[in-house]
C-alpha cells in the first residue's frame, strides 16, 4: 500500500507564522508537502467550529499557528487562540478523535526553520495516528 | 526670500530614518529615504529580538519596512552617499551620488536564482562574517527593496547571473549616478557604528575564536543567523555551557577615547542572556558590569526578571583581561572584586560593544555643514534636541548620542515634526494622489473569476508544473479564464491582468505566485485600476509555500498548487467588495497637560497651522519645569520655560484653559468630543487628536528623617536652596534611589543620578571645599551624561555605593545627621557628618491618571504611568488611536527627551490631523444586529475599544467602531451567537477555502 | 607478477584517435595497457568520466586531444584544457598522485608521438604502482575522497567557472575586462577547496549523523572550517541538526537534488 | 538515460582476422568464445575479412537470423571502416547507429605485436567494451534540410560583386546588400590598380554593370542587416533598407563587408599640414588629375601597422601601393624626386617585386628605418617640410626636405564589423578581421555551416586576391544551393530542459552558435547547427545536457568496463 500521506490544514496568522512559512521557502527549507495554508489576519480569529468543520471534511490533522506570546501583531489575540484549542481538543477527546490532531504552535516571523520542522513534526506524528476515523464515515452538513 | 519646498531628505533607513519618514509621508510631504548600504532596516534587522518585551525584531520590524517601501511618497535611494548641500532652510538642494548596483530595481523580483547560481562566495557582513553570501546579493531576505546588487569587488564578471535572471534585471554597465534633490528640510538619522573590539587586545577578539561581539551574538541567537538559532560557539559548534558577558568594551572607557555610556548595552546585555538562556536552557551566563543601567520604562523590572527568573549572574567589576586556554579553546575571565583578583572560565565570550558615531560622520559632516560634539555625534542642544547647526538640518537617532531604539523612534518623529513646521505652507503640494476609475458594481453579477498562474521565472515553474495548474484552473467553478505569465508582478503582466479584467468581464481575481504580505498591494492596485474593489482580489501562495519548500517532489507541489488554487477559488467565489469606511476628521488638537511636554507638543501643531486646546489644571503653565533651575548643559531652563510659556500665550492657535480638568471624553480618531470643567463652568471641545501630556509628581520621602529634621531635602528644595543663596552645607550627602528601585515602587527614576550629579557639580562651583558625597546603587548616567559624572568625581564628589545588603547607616544626635556606610575598596565603613542629607526622590506616576485613562480608553503600566501601544516602535502611540503620549506622563524623563516626545507626539498627531479624511482598512468586523443578544463577550475582547455596546430599541447591541477596528477577528471568532462576521474573512469564506482544500482532487 | 597498469584513454576521434591508428598502421609499438574511449572531441570528456574511471580502479587516465588551433571543433582541447587543470588540483586534495591524470596533444600525424607519449606515461604509472583504491584492500579513504571529489567535480559552482574560464581570462568578462588568470585561479581553487570539503563531510553525514567534532577528526580538518561548512550548507538545505546530545548537536545529511 | 524503449539488447559481435593482421597476434576465436560470454551478447563469430562482401553479408544475415538489434565490429578503425559496416546494419534494418566497433587493429594488433597475450587480453577488453556502448546505443535520425537556393552578400564591392556574380551565373539567386548609396566599395576611390595599372574605374564599371544586369541578382544599395536568425539553407534575415524593414529568406551568406582606411590623426603632421596625405587622398589626387608638380615627395611606410600594440599585422598591400603611386608620379614628373622611407619592403610575388625593381631603376629612393627609430616630420612656416630618419643602411641619422609627405596607411576592419559578428555568431579575430574556421584548411569558411567571406572583411588584400576568395567562396557557397538539402549530423547535443537554469554556460562555449536560449530563458540546440562536438554537455553546470550517441552513461559504461576482472 502506498504511503498514507495526511491532509493537514493550517491556519496561520497574517503577521508572525504565515511570515515564518514564507521565510521557510525564501530559504528553501524543504517539508512535507502536506499542509494547505488558510491565511487568517490573527490566530484569534480562528474559532473552533473552523477546526471542527476541517476535521468533519475529512482533514488529518488541523495546525493553528500564531505569533510566540507578547508578539502579537493585535496584542493579545494569540491568547485567545491558545484557550480555544485548549478547548476544542477537549472537545475531540470527547469525540474520540486524537487531540495530537491539532496542533497550535507560536512561529515567528524570522523563525523558517522551525516553521519547516513543525510541519514536518506533525505530519510524522499524524501518520502515525493515521487517516481521520472521520472521513471514513459519510457526514453531511 | 526663497521658495518653500515640500519635500524632506531622510539620510540613512534605520528605524529612526524609516519612522521619520512615514510621519512626514502620512502628513503630506514628499520623502527621500536615502541609505548608504544597498537596503533599509539598519541594526534593528541584525537584532534577534528586542527588549524588554522580548519581541521578535524583525517581526515588528518587517511591516515598518514594508510601509515604507510601498508608500507612494516615500522615495527610496538606496546605496547612496550626501557628497553637498546648498541653499537654506526651507529650500536645499542636496547632491547625492548613487553607487552602482548592477541590477535595475524596477525588473528585480527578488526570487534570489541569480545569488544560488552565482559562483562567487563572499563573507555575509550582515550575518557579522559568520556565514557566507555570493557576489550577487542581498543584505537580508526581508530587506527592502528586495533588489539583488553585485558586490563588485568580488565579482569576477562571468556573467551567470544575468543568464539565469528571467526578468532581465541584472545590467552590468549601471554607473554611479550623481542626482540632485530639492528638498525644504533635511533630517539625518544615519544612526550609529558599533566598538571595534579588537582595539581592546586584552579582551581578544579577533584572537580568540569564542570571543565574539554583542552584534555578533544576536545573529547566533538569531533563528536566520549562521546557527539557526542555536546557540554555539564558533569555535566547534558546541553549545557554550557558560558564557561571559562583558560590559562597556569601547564605553566610559577613557583608553578607547569614548568617556561616554552607550546608553543601550546593559540592556541588551541582559537580552541576550536572557535569550540565550530560553534557547539553550541550563546555560549559565554571567554579566560583568559597573554599573546597570536598567533606567527605561520597566527596564528595572527586566533586570530583577533577569536575575529572580532567568538566573543571570552579576558581577560587578570590570574585566581586566581574557586569555584562551589552549585545547579547549575556553576562556579564563581575569576581574578584581574588593581588589581581589580572581578568575574564571567561560565557554563562550560576549563583549557588549559600544556605539560610535557612525563610520562616516565626518564626511556627512562636512558634507552638509553641521557641526559635532567632542565625542564626534551630532551637536544638539538640550532644548532643541534635534536642530543641527544648521537650519533646516535635523537629527534623530544614535547620530545625536547613544540610544536604544523607543528613544530613537520618539526622536524620529520628533525631527519629523521640526522638519516639516519650516514647510508646513507646502503640505500635499508634492505628494502624488491616485485618480482611480469607479468602482464596478459586481453586486448582481455571477461570480467571474480569472486565475493568473506564475512561473516566477524558474521558482514555481521548475518545481510546479503551472501549464498542468492554469488547465486546471479553467475547470473550477466560477473560473471563466486562467492563464500563465513568467512574472505575474511585472509591469507588463499588470497591463495584461486589467486587459483581461475589462475583456473578460472578470469580476473576481486571483494571482497565484509568492506571498500576499509582499505583493497582494500591487495586484490589489491593478484590479482597482481595471474597477474592481481592491477586495475582490485574492492570492495563493504556490511559491513561499509550495515550490521552494518541495523542491524535490514535484508531483505533489503540483498537486499542491492545485489544491491550493482550488480552495482560494472557493473563497474567491464568496468574496464581497467592502467599501473603506472614510471619516472626516477635525482639524484641531487637544493636548492635556501644560508643562514643558504639553506647551512643546502644543506649540508644534500651531506652527504646522492646527489650532489647539491647551487644557491645564493648575493655573500656571509649565509644570514640573517650573521647580527646575540647573541643567547639566549651559542652558536655563527658568528663561527657556518663561520665554516658552510666552510664545504658547501669544499663539492665536493655542487656546489656553487654565485652572481646567477633563471631564469627559467621547468619539474616536478624527472626531473627538471632549468635556471641559474649569471650576464648574463645562464646555466642549472638538478635536481631530489627543495628546495626553500630564506630567508626573516628585515622590515626597517617608524615609531618611525627611520632615522630621530640616537638615534632610529633595534634590528639588536643594536647587531652590542654591538659587536663592541659602545653601551653607560643608559637608553635603545625597542618597539615590529614595522612592525608587524598592519593594513598593520596583522602577528606575532614570533622571535622579543626573539631578544629583548636576547639583553636586553646582555645589562644587557655588562652594568648592563643600564635600559632597554620593550614595548610590547603580550611577545610572547613561550616555553622554557620563561626563558630567566623570567631572564630579575629579572635582571630590565622593561616590558610594549601597544596596540593600550594604545598608546606610543614618542617625541623629541634636539634629547633626550620621550616617556609615561600609566601603569595600578600603574595608572600612566611611562616617559622614553631613550638614545637610539631600535625597534623590523619585519621581512617581500623577494619582489621577486612572481618571483619565478611563475616559481616554488607555492603559496605564502597574507602577500608573500610561502605557504606549508598543514600547519599541510606538512609545508615543496609545493602541487607542487618535491619541497620544509624551513626557513624564510616559515615565521620568529628562528636558531633552520630554521635549523629543513632545514633537514625537505632535508628528503623529499631525498624520491625522493634515489628512481631510481618514481611510481606514475595509476588513473589519460586521455586527448583526438581529443575531445580537447583547452579551457583552466581544467588548472586552478587543484590545482596540473597537466595539461598543449600543441601545438600539431599548436593547444593548454590540456596535463597531469602524475607525478603530484593526480586523483581527478576535470578536468575531468568539461571539457565542455568530452576530459578527469578520468580513474578508468571514465564516463562510474560510469553511470554504478549508473544505475545497480537503476535497479531493 | 610484474604490475601491468590499467590505463584508460581518452582520445579524440580527430586527431588523437587518427595518431593512435596512424600508430598502428606504422607498427610503432607500445606497451599494451591502454583501453582507448573514443569521443568526437577531447571537449566532450566530463570531469566526471576522468573520477568515475579513477573510481573504479584505473591505475592511470590519459586524456587526448587535438593541438591547440588544430581542433576539429575549432576549441573544444582548450576547454579540455581547462578541465584537466580543475581536475588536476581536486585530485591533488584526494591523497590520490593527481599524476594519474594526464593530457596530451597529439595530432593525426603524430603516430610515433602518441607511442611515444603511452610509453611514458605507462612507464610513469607503472612506477607509481598500482591506484591506491585498487585491488583487494582498497585504500578507503582516499576513495571515499575521490567520491566527495566526484561530487565536488559535479557542482555547479566550479562548472561554471571552468566553463567560463576561457571567456573571462582570453577575452572578456560582463564588465569588458579581462580577468587576470591569477585571480580566477584562485577563485577557483577556493571554490575546490571549499565545495570538496562540503561534499565529504555530506558524503560523510549521509552514513552516520556525527558532531563537528567527530567531523573534524575523521576528516582531518579544524573545527572551525567544519563549522563554517556546515552553516552554508544548512543554509542550502543539505544538512540539518539531527538531535542535540549534551551541549553537541550531531548533524545529518539531508536529500538533495 | 536507458534506451527508452525497453527492449533487451541482443549484441552480434564479430571479430575479424583482417588476414594476418589481426589474427597473427591477437587469438582471434579466443576472443569470439570471449565476447560470447559477454552479458547481452547474443551472437559471436570470427571474419577473415569482415569488411570483404563476405563478412558484410554475413553479419546482415546474423542479425536477421539471431534477431539481433547491436551490432559490434572488432576489426580496425572507425574512421575509415564505420561508414562500410553502418551501411550494412542499414540493409539489415538496424538504424546506423546501433553499431559500434572495437579497434583491435591499428591499436592493438599492429601496436602490440610482440605481446600477443596481452594483445588478446586488450582485445578482449577493446571488445568488452564496445559491447558496453553497444547496449546503450539508441537509434538516431540524421534529419534533412531543404537549402533555399538564394545567397545574401553582404557588402557591394569587388569581393562581394564577384561572388554574386559567380553565384547568379550558376543560376541561384542573389541579395547584395550595400550600406553605401552605390556599388564599388573601396574599388571606387582608386585611381589605377597595382601592379598592372589598370584604370580602376574600368574595372569597376564593367563589374558593376555586369552585376547590374544580372537578372539572378538584386541589389539593395543604403541597407543594412539587422538581423539573421536560423541555420544553414535557411537564414532569415532582416535587411533595413531606408529606414524600412525588408524579410529575406536565403540558403547561404557571403561576408564581403571589405575594409577601412586608417586614417592617421595626430601622426606625422597628418591634419595639421595639407601637404602631409594618405596614399588614399594622393590616389584621389591622381584620379582627379589635381597633383600638382611637386619637387620632393616622401613616403612614409608602416604608418599605424605593425605596432608593439594596438594593430600589429601588416596591411599586406601599402608596399605595393606605395610603389604603384611613386611610378605614376615618375611618370607624371619625372624630375620629382621621390623618397620611399619603410621598415621592411613586403612586395611579395613576382609582380609586385618587378614593380620594386622598377622604381629602383627609374631613381625612386628606398630608405629604411627601425620601429625603434620612426621618421619625424616637421613644417616650417611655409609649410615647408622636413623629414628626419634614421637611416638603417648608413646607420645615421639623414634629413630630408619634402614638398609633400605621403603616409601609406593600412586597412583596418569595417566599423561595422563586431555588429555584423554579433548578428551572425561569426567570430572576429584579435585583429577585428572576421576569423575564418580554419586558416590552413578552411580559409573562407567560418565554424558555421553556410556562412562564408572573402576579401578584406577578412583580412587586407588586393583587388586580385579578393577576387580569388571571392570565387571560392562562390563555389563553397554553391555546394549545399546546388545539392538543395543538407544532411544534418544526427551527433548532437540534447537538452534536458527540466534541469536547464539557464546559466548560459553553453550558448557561451558553443562555437557554432548551435545554443540559444528561448524567451524564457531554457538552452536550446539547434540540431542542424550543432557539430557534436559533446564540450557543451561536459561543461553544462546542471548536466542537463547529454550527446546522442555519446551519452555519458555510454561513455563512461565504456570506460569502466576496461576495469571490470
Amino acid at each position: 500500500m502506498a504511503e498514507f500521506n495526511p491532509k493537514i490544514v493550517a491556519f496561520l496568522c497574517n503577521w508572525c507564522s504565515y511570515a515564518g512559512a514564507d521565510l521557510a521557502g525564501v530559504s528553501r527549507i524543504q517539508y512535507p508537502p502536506s499542509i494547505r495554508v488558510v491565511r487568517v489576519m490573527c490566530s484569534g480569529r480562528i474559532n473552533p467550529a473552523f477546526i471542527l468543520d476541517a476535521f468533519k471534511n475529512g482533514a488529518d490533522g488541523v495546525l493553528v499557528a500564531g505569533c510566540h506570546p507578547g508578539d502579537c501583531h493585535y496584542i493579545a489575540g494569540n491568547y485567545k487562540a491558545q484557550r480555544r484549542v485548549l478547548l476544542v481538543q477537549k472537545l475531540m477527546e470527547a469525540f474520540g478523535l486524537e487531540p495530537e490532531r491539532l496542533r497550535l504552535e507560536w512561529v515567528s516571523a524570522s523563525e523558517g526553520d522551525r516553521f519547516a520542522s513543525v510541519v514536518k513534526d506533525m505530519t510524522a506524528e499524524i501518520r502515525k495516528l493515521g487517516p481521520n476515523p472521520i472521513k471514513m464515515l459519510e457526514v453531511e452538513d | 526670500m526663497t521658495n518653500k519646498v515640500g519635500s524632506v531628505l531622510v539620510v540613512g533607513g534605520g528605524i529612526a530614518g524609516i519612522q521619520a519618514s512615514l510621519d512626514m509621508a502620512d502628513s503630506g510631504f514628499r520623502v527621500y529615504l536615502l541609505d548608504e548600504s544597498p537596503g533599509i532596516g539598519g541594526v534593528m534587522a541584525q537584532l534577534d529580538k528586542t527588549f524588554p518585551t522580548n519581541d521578535c525584531s524583525m517581526c515588528i520590524l518587517a511591516p515598518k519596512l514594508v510601509a515604507a517601501g510601498r508608500h507612494p511618497n516615500i522615495h527610496l535611494i538606496t546605496n547612496a552617499d550626501i557628497t553637498g548641500i546648498k541653499g537654506e532652510a526651507g529650500n536645499f538642494d542636496v547632491s547625492v551620488r548613487r553607487r552602482p548596483r548592477y541590477v535595475i530595481r524596477e525588473k528585480c523580483t527578488g526570487c534570489g536564482v541569480c545569488a544560488e547560481k552565482c559562483p562567487v562566495e563572499a563573507i555575509d557582513e550582515f550575518n557579522q562574517g559568520l556565514m557566507n553570501r555570493n557576489s550577487i546579493y542581498v543584505k537580508y531576505v526581508q530587506t527592502v527593496p528586495l533588489t539583488f546588487l553585485i558586490d563588485r569587488d568580488k565579482c569576477i564578471g562571468c556573467g551567470t547571473c544575468q543568464e539565469v535572471c528571467r526578468a532581465k534585471a541584472v545590467m552590468y554597465d549601471d554607473k554611479e549616478e550623481d542626482v540632485v534633490l530639492n528638498v525644504g528640510s533635511v533630517v539625518l538619522a544615519p544612526g550609529f557604528e558599533g566598538f571595534d573590539p579588537r582595539l581592546k587586545r586584552e579582551y581578544g577578539y579577533g584572537r580568540f575564536t569564542n570571543v565574539v561581539s554583542s552584534t555578533d551574538f544576536e545573529r547566533i541567537l538569531s533563528a536566520s543567523g549562521p546557527y539557526g538559532g542555536m546557540v554555539l560557539r564558533p569555535y566547534d559548534g558546541e553549545v557554550p555551557r557558560r558564557i561571559a558577558f562583558v560590559q562597556c568594551v569601547g564605553s566610559r572607557d577613557s583608553q578607547v577615547g569614548n568617556n561616554y555610556c552607550s546608553a543601550a548595552c546593559c540592556m541588551y546585555g541582559m537580552k541576550e542572556s536572557i535569550i540565550a538562556k530560553e534557547h539553550a536552557p541550563g546555560v549559565q551566563c554571567t554579566i560583568f558590569f559597573m554599573d546597570i543601567r536598567s533606567y527605561g520604562k520597566d527596564f528595572e523590572l527586566y533586570y530583577k526578571r533577569a536575575q529572580d527568573e532567568y538566573n543571570v549572574q552579576f558581577i560587578r567589576s570590570r574585566v581586566a583581561s581574557i586569555d584562551e586556554i589552549p585545547g579547549s579553546k575556553n576562556l579564563k575571565v581575569k576581574y578584581v572584586v574588593n581588589e581581589q583578583p580572581k578568575e574564571e572560565e567561560f565557554e563562550l565570550v560576549v563583549l557588549s560593544i559600544g556605539m560610535q558615531p557612525p563610520k562616516h560622520a565626518k564626511e556627512l559632516a562636512k558634507a552638509l555643514d553641521i557641526k559635532l560634539n567632542d565625542n564626534g555625534f551630532c551637536y544638539t542642544k538640550e532644548f532643541s534636541p534635534v536642530e543641527t547647526s544648521k537650519p533646516g538640518v535635523f537629527v534623530c537617532g544614535a547620530f545625536e548620542g547613544p540610544k536604544d531604539i523607543p528613544e530613537s523612534v520618539s526622536q524620529a518623529s520628533g525631527a519629523a515634526t521640526k522638519a516639516t513646521s519650516i514647510i508646513a505652507s507646502e503640505r500635499w503640494k508634492l505628494t502624488t494622489t491616485k485618480v482611480y476609475p469607479p468602482e464596478i458594481d459586481v453586486s448582481k453579477q455571477e461570480p467571474r473569476i480569472g486565475v493568473f498562474v506564475c512561473h516566477c521565472g524558474i521558482n514555481i515553474g521548475g518545481v510546479v508544473k503551472v501549464p498542468e495548474v492554469v488547465e486546471y484552473a479553467k475547470k473550477l467553478p466560477n473560473v471563466v479564464y486562467a492563464e500563465q505569465n513568467l512574472y505575474t508582478c511585472s509591469q507588463d503582466t499588470q497591463e495584461k491582468i486589467r486587459e483581461t479584467i475589462q475583456e473578460h468581464k472578470l469580476n473576481r481575481v486571483i494571482v497565484a505566485s509568492c506571498t500576499p504580505r509582499t505583493h497582494e498591494p500591487l495586484f490589489r492596485e491593478t484590479v482597482r485600476e481595471a474597477g474592481l474593489n481592491i477586495y475582490l482580489f485574492e492570492m495563493a501562495n504556490i511559491r513561499d509555500q509550495c515550490s521552494w519548500v518541495h523542491m524535490h517532489e514535484p508531483k505533489e507541489a503540483t498537486a499542491k498548487a492545485k489544491d491550493l488554487v482550488r480552495s482560494i477559488v472557493a473563497k474567491a467565489s464568496l468574496l464581497n467588495p467592502l467599501p473603506k469606511p472614510v471619516i472626516s476628521v477635525t482639524h484641531s488638537g487637544l493636548v492635556i497637560g501644560g508643562g514643558l511636554s504639553g506647551m512643546a507638543a502644543a506649540q508644534d501643531l500651531a506652527e504646522q497651522g492646527f489650532e489647539v486646546d491647551l487644557v491645564e489644571k493648575e493655573k500656571d503653565l509649565g509644570g514640573h519645569l517650573r521647580h527646575i533651575y540647573y541643567t547639566i548643559g549651559p542652558e536655563d531652563p527658568q528663561e527657556k520655560l518663561q520665554s516658552l510659556i510666552k510664545q504658547v500665550s501669544n499663539n492665536k492657535m493655542i487656546h489656553l484653559h487654565l485652572n481646567t480638568k477633563i471631564d469627559n471624553v467621547e468619539g474616536y480618531v478624527g472626531n473627538f468630543k471632549t468635556t471641559l470643567n474649569s471650576n464648574g463652568l463645562k464646555s466642549e471641545v472638538n478635536s481631530g487628536t489627543i495628546i495626553v501630556a500630564t506630567g508626573a509628581t516628585e515622590y515626597k520621602p517617608t524615609e531618611y528623617f525627611y520632615g522630621i529634621n530640616k537638615n534632610v531635602v529633595t534634590q528639588r528644595e536643594l536647587e531652590e536652596m542654591m538659587v536663592n543663596g541659602k545653601l551653607q552645607a560643608k559637608t553635603v550627602a545625597m542618597i539615590q534611589c529614595v522612592g525608587s528601585r524598592n519593594e513598593s515602587n520596583p522602577n528606575c527614576s532614570r533622571i535622579c543620578c543626573t539631578q544629583a550629579i548636576k547639583n553636586s557639580l553646582k555645589i562644587k562651583e557655588l562652594s568648592p571645599e563643600t564635600e559632597v558625597y554620593i550614595l548610590y546603587k547603580d550611577m545610572r548616567t547613561y550616555g553622554f551624561i557620563e561626563e558630567a559624572y566623570r567631572e564630579a568625581v575629579s572635582k571630590g564628589v565622593i561616590c558610594i555605593r549601597y544596596d540593600d545588603e550594604n545598608k546606610i547607616n543614618l542617625t541623629q544626635e541634636n539634629d547633626q545627621l550620621k550616617l556609615s556606610i561600609w566601603e569595600p575598596t578600603i574595608g572600612l565603613s566611611v562616617p559622614i557628618e553631613p550638614d545637610l542629607l539631600v535625597l534623590s526622590a523619585a519621581t512617581v506616576a500623577n494619582t489621577d491618571n486612572e481618571e483619565t485613562a478611563k475616559m481616554l480608553k488607555v492603559p496605564l503600566t502597574k507602577d500608573g504611568f500610561f502605557l504606549e501601544a508598543h514600547m519599541k516602535l510606538r512609545p508615543v502611540d496609545f493602541a487607542t488611536e487618535g491619541v497620544f503620549l509624551c513626557g513624564l506622563a510616559h515615565s521620568p524623563k529628562l528636558i531633552e527627551e520630554s521635549l523629543a516626545q513632545a514633537s514625537a507626539a505632535a508628528s503623529r498627531a499631525l498624520t491625522v490631523l493634515s489628512k481631510n479624511a481618514l481611510e481606514t482598512e475595509g476588513a473589519i468586523s460586521n455586527v448583526n444586529e438581529d443575531l445580537c443578544s447583547g452579551c457583552k463577550v466581544c467588548e472586552p475582547l478587543c484590545e482596540y475599544h473597537a466595539i461598543e455596546m449600543k441601545d438600539v430599541d431599548g436593547k444593548k447591541r454590540a456596535h463597531v467602531l469602524e475607525a478603530l477596528c484593526k480586523g483581527c477577528g478576535v470578536c468575531g471568532s468568539a461571539c457565542p451567537t455568530g452576530a459578527i462576521s469578520m468580513l474578508h474573512f468571514t465564516d463562510n469564506q474560510i469553511i470554504a477555502q478549508v473544505r475545497a482544500a480537503l476535497k479531493e482532487a | 607478477m610484474e604490475f601491468e597498469p590499467k590505463i584508460v584513454g581518452f582520445l579524440c576521434n580527430w586527431c588523437s584517435y587518427a595518431g593512435a591508428d596512424l600508430a598502428g598502421v606504422s607498427r610503432i609499438q607500445y606497451p599494451p595497457n591502454i583501453r582507448i574511449v573514443r569521443v568526437m572531441c577531447s571537449g566532450r570528456i566530463d570531469p566526471d568520466f576522468i573520477l568515475e574511471t579513477l573510481i573504479h580502479g584505473a591505475d592511470g587516465v590519459l586524456v587526448m586531444g587535438c593541438h591547440p588551433g588544430d581542433c576539429h571543433y575549432i576549441e573544444g582541447n582548450l576547454h579540455a584544457e581547462r578541465k584537466a587543470k580543475m581536475l588536476r588540483n581536486l585530485i591533488a586534495e584526494t591523497g590520490l598522485e593527481p599524476e594519474r591524470m594526464h593530457l596530451e596533444w597529439v595530432s593525426a600525424s603524430e603516430g610515433a608521438r602518441f607511442a611515444q607519449l603511452v610509453k611514458e606515461f605507462t612507464d610513469r604509472i607503472t612506477k607509481l604502482g598500482p591506484s591506491p583504491i585498487s585491488g583487494e584492500n582498497p585504500n578507503k579513504v582516499i576513495l571515499e575522497n575521490l567520491l566527495a571529489a566526484k561530487r565536488t567535480a559535479g557542482d555547479f559552482r566550479l562548472r561554471v567557472i571552468v566553463g567560463r574560464e576561457r571567456e573571462l581570462v582570453e577575452d572578456k568578462n560582463a564588465y569588458g575586462e579581462k580577468v587576470p588568470q591569477e585571480k580566477l585561479d584562485e577563485l577557483l581553487s577556493e571554490a575546490i577547496k571549499t565545495e570538496y570539503t562540503r561534499n565529504r563531510i555530506y558524503n560523510m553525514l549521509e552514513k552516520e549523523s556525527l558532531s563537528v567534532r567527530e567531523l573534524s577528526k575523521r576528516l582531518d580538518l579544524s573545527t572551525q572550517d567544519v563549522l563554517t561548512n556546515i552553516v552554508v550548507m544548512r543554509k542550502k538545505g543539505m544538512l540539518g541538526v539531527e538531535r542535540i546530545e549534551g551541549t553537541t548537536p550531531i548533524y545529518m545529511s539531508l536529500e538533495v537534488r | 538515460m536507458a534506451t527508452p524503449k525497453k527492449e533487451i539488447p541482443r549484441v552480434g559481435v564479430f571479430v575479424c582476422h583482417c588476414g594476418i593482421n589481426i589474427g597473427g597476434v591477437v587469438k582471434v576465436s579466443e576472443v569470439v568464445e570471449f565476447a560470447k560470454t559477454i552479458p547481452d551478447v547474443a551472437y559471436a563469430e570470427a571474419n577473415l575479412y569482415t569488411c570483404s562482401s563476405e563478412g558484410i553479408s554475413k553479419i546482415k544475415e546474423a542479425i536477421k537470423k539471431y534477431n539481433l538489434n547491436r551490432v559490434v565490429v572488432a576489426s580496425c578503425t572507425p574512421r575509415t571502416h564505420e561508414p562500410l559496416f553502418r551501411n550494412a546494419c542499414e540493409e539489415a534494418g538496424l538504424n546506423k547507429y546501433l553499431f559500434e566497433m572495437a579497434n583491435i587493429r591499428d591499436q592493438c594488433s599492429w601496436a602490440h605485436m610482440h605481446e600477443p597475450e596481452k594483445a588478446t587480453t586488450k582485445a578482449k577488453d577493446l571488445v568488452k567494451m564496445a559491447v558496453a556502448k553497444a547496449r546503450l546505443l539508441e537509434p538516431q535520425d540524421e534529419p534533412e534540410i531543404d537549402v533555399t537556393p538564394s545567397a545574401l552578400v553582404i557588402g557591394g564591392g569587388i569581393s562581394g560583386m564577384t561572388a554574386a556574380l559567380s553565384m547568379a551565373n550558376q543560376g541561384f539567386n542573389v541579395n547584395i546588400v550595400e550600406r553605401e548609396p552605390e556599388l564599388g566599395g573601396m574599388l571606387a576611390k582608386l585611381h589605377m590598380l597595382c601592379p598592372n595599372f589598370e584604370d580602376a574605374s574600368k574595372a569597376l564599371s564593367s563589374i558593376v554593370d555586369a552585376v547590374k544586369s544580372n537578372q539572378k541578382i538584386n541589389v539593395l544599395t543604403s541597407s543594412e542587416v539587422e538581423d539573421v536568425k536560423g541555420f544553414i539553407g535557411n537564414f532569415d534575415v532582416t535587411v533595413k533598407k531606408d529606414d524600412k524593414p525588408l524579410k529575406l529568406n536565403q540558403g547561404t551568406i557571403v561576408v564581403a563587408t571589405g575594409a577601412e582606411n586608417f586614417e592617421p590623426i595626430n601622426m606625422y603632421g597628418y591634419k595639421s599640414n595639407e601637404n602631409v596625405l594618405t596614399q588614399m587622398q594622393l590616389e584621389k589626387l591622381l584620379k582627379t588629375g589635381d597633383l600638382r608638380k611637386p619637387d620632393k615627395v616622401v613616403m612614409i611606410q608602416c604608418v599605424g601597422a605593425r605596432e608593439e600594440k594596438g594593430r600589429q599585422y601588416c596591411s599586406r598591400i601599402c608596399c605595393g601601393v606605395a610603389i604603384k603611386n611613386a611610378l605614376i608620379i615618375k611618370d607624371l614628373y619625372p624630375e620629382t624626386e621621390l623618397f620611399i622611407i619603410f621598415r621592411d619592403l613586403q612586395t611579395y610575388g613576382q609582380e609586385y617585386e618587378a614593380c620594386y625593381t622598377e622604381a629602383r631603376e627609374k631613381g625612386v629612393h628606398f630608405i629604411k628605418y627601425t620601429s625603434s627609430n620612426p621618421p619625424e616630420v616637421s613644417s616650417n612656416s611655409e609649410g615647408k617640410l622636413t623629414i628626419k630618419t634614421y637611416d638603417a643602411f648608413l646607420k645615421e641619422m639623414v634629413e630630408l626636405e619634402s614638398d609633400l609627405v605621403v603616409l601609406s596607411t593600412p586597412l583596418i576592419p569595417q566599423k561595422d564589423a563586431e555588429k555584423l559578428s554579433k548578428i551572425l555568431k561569426v567570430p572576429l579575430g584579435s585583429d577585428g578581421f572576421f576569423f575564418e574556421a580554419h586558416v590552413k584548411l578552411r580559409p573562407i569558411d567560418f565554424a558555421t555551416d553556410g556562412i562564408f567571406v572573402c576579401g578584406s572583411a577578412h583580412s587586407p588584400k588586393d583587388i586580385s586576391e579578393s577576387i580569388s576568395q571571392a570565387l571560392g567562396v562562390a563555389s563553397r557557397a554553391a555546394i549545399p544551393m546546388a545539392n538543395k538539402h543538407v544532411r544534418a549530423d544526427a551527433i548532437t547535443s540534447i537538452i534536458n530542459e527540466d534541469l536547464c537554469s539557464g546559466c548560459g554556460t553553453c550558448v557561451r562555449i558553443c562555437p557554432y552558435g548551435a545554443i540559444q536560449k528561448n524567451e524564457i530563458g531554457i538552452a536550446q540546440v539547434t540540431s542542424v547547427v550543432c557539430k557534436g562536438c559533446g564540450t557543451c554537455a561536459a561543461s553544462c553546470p546542471e548536466k542537463a545536457i547529454t550527446m546522442r550517441h555519446f551519452t555519458d552513461d555510454q561513455i563512461t559504461a565504456q570506460a569502466l568496463a576496461a576495469l571490470e576482472g
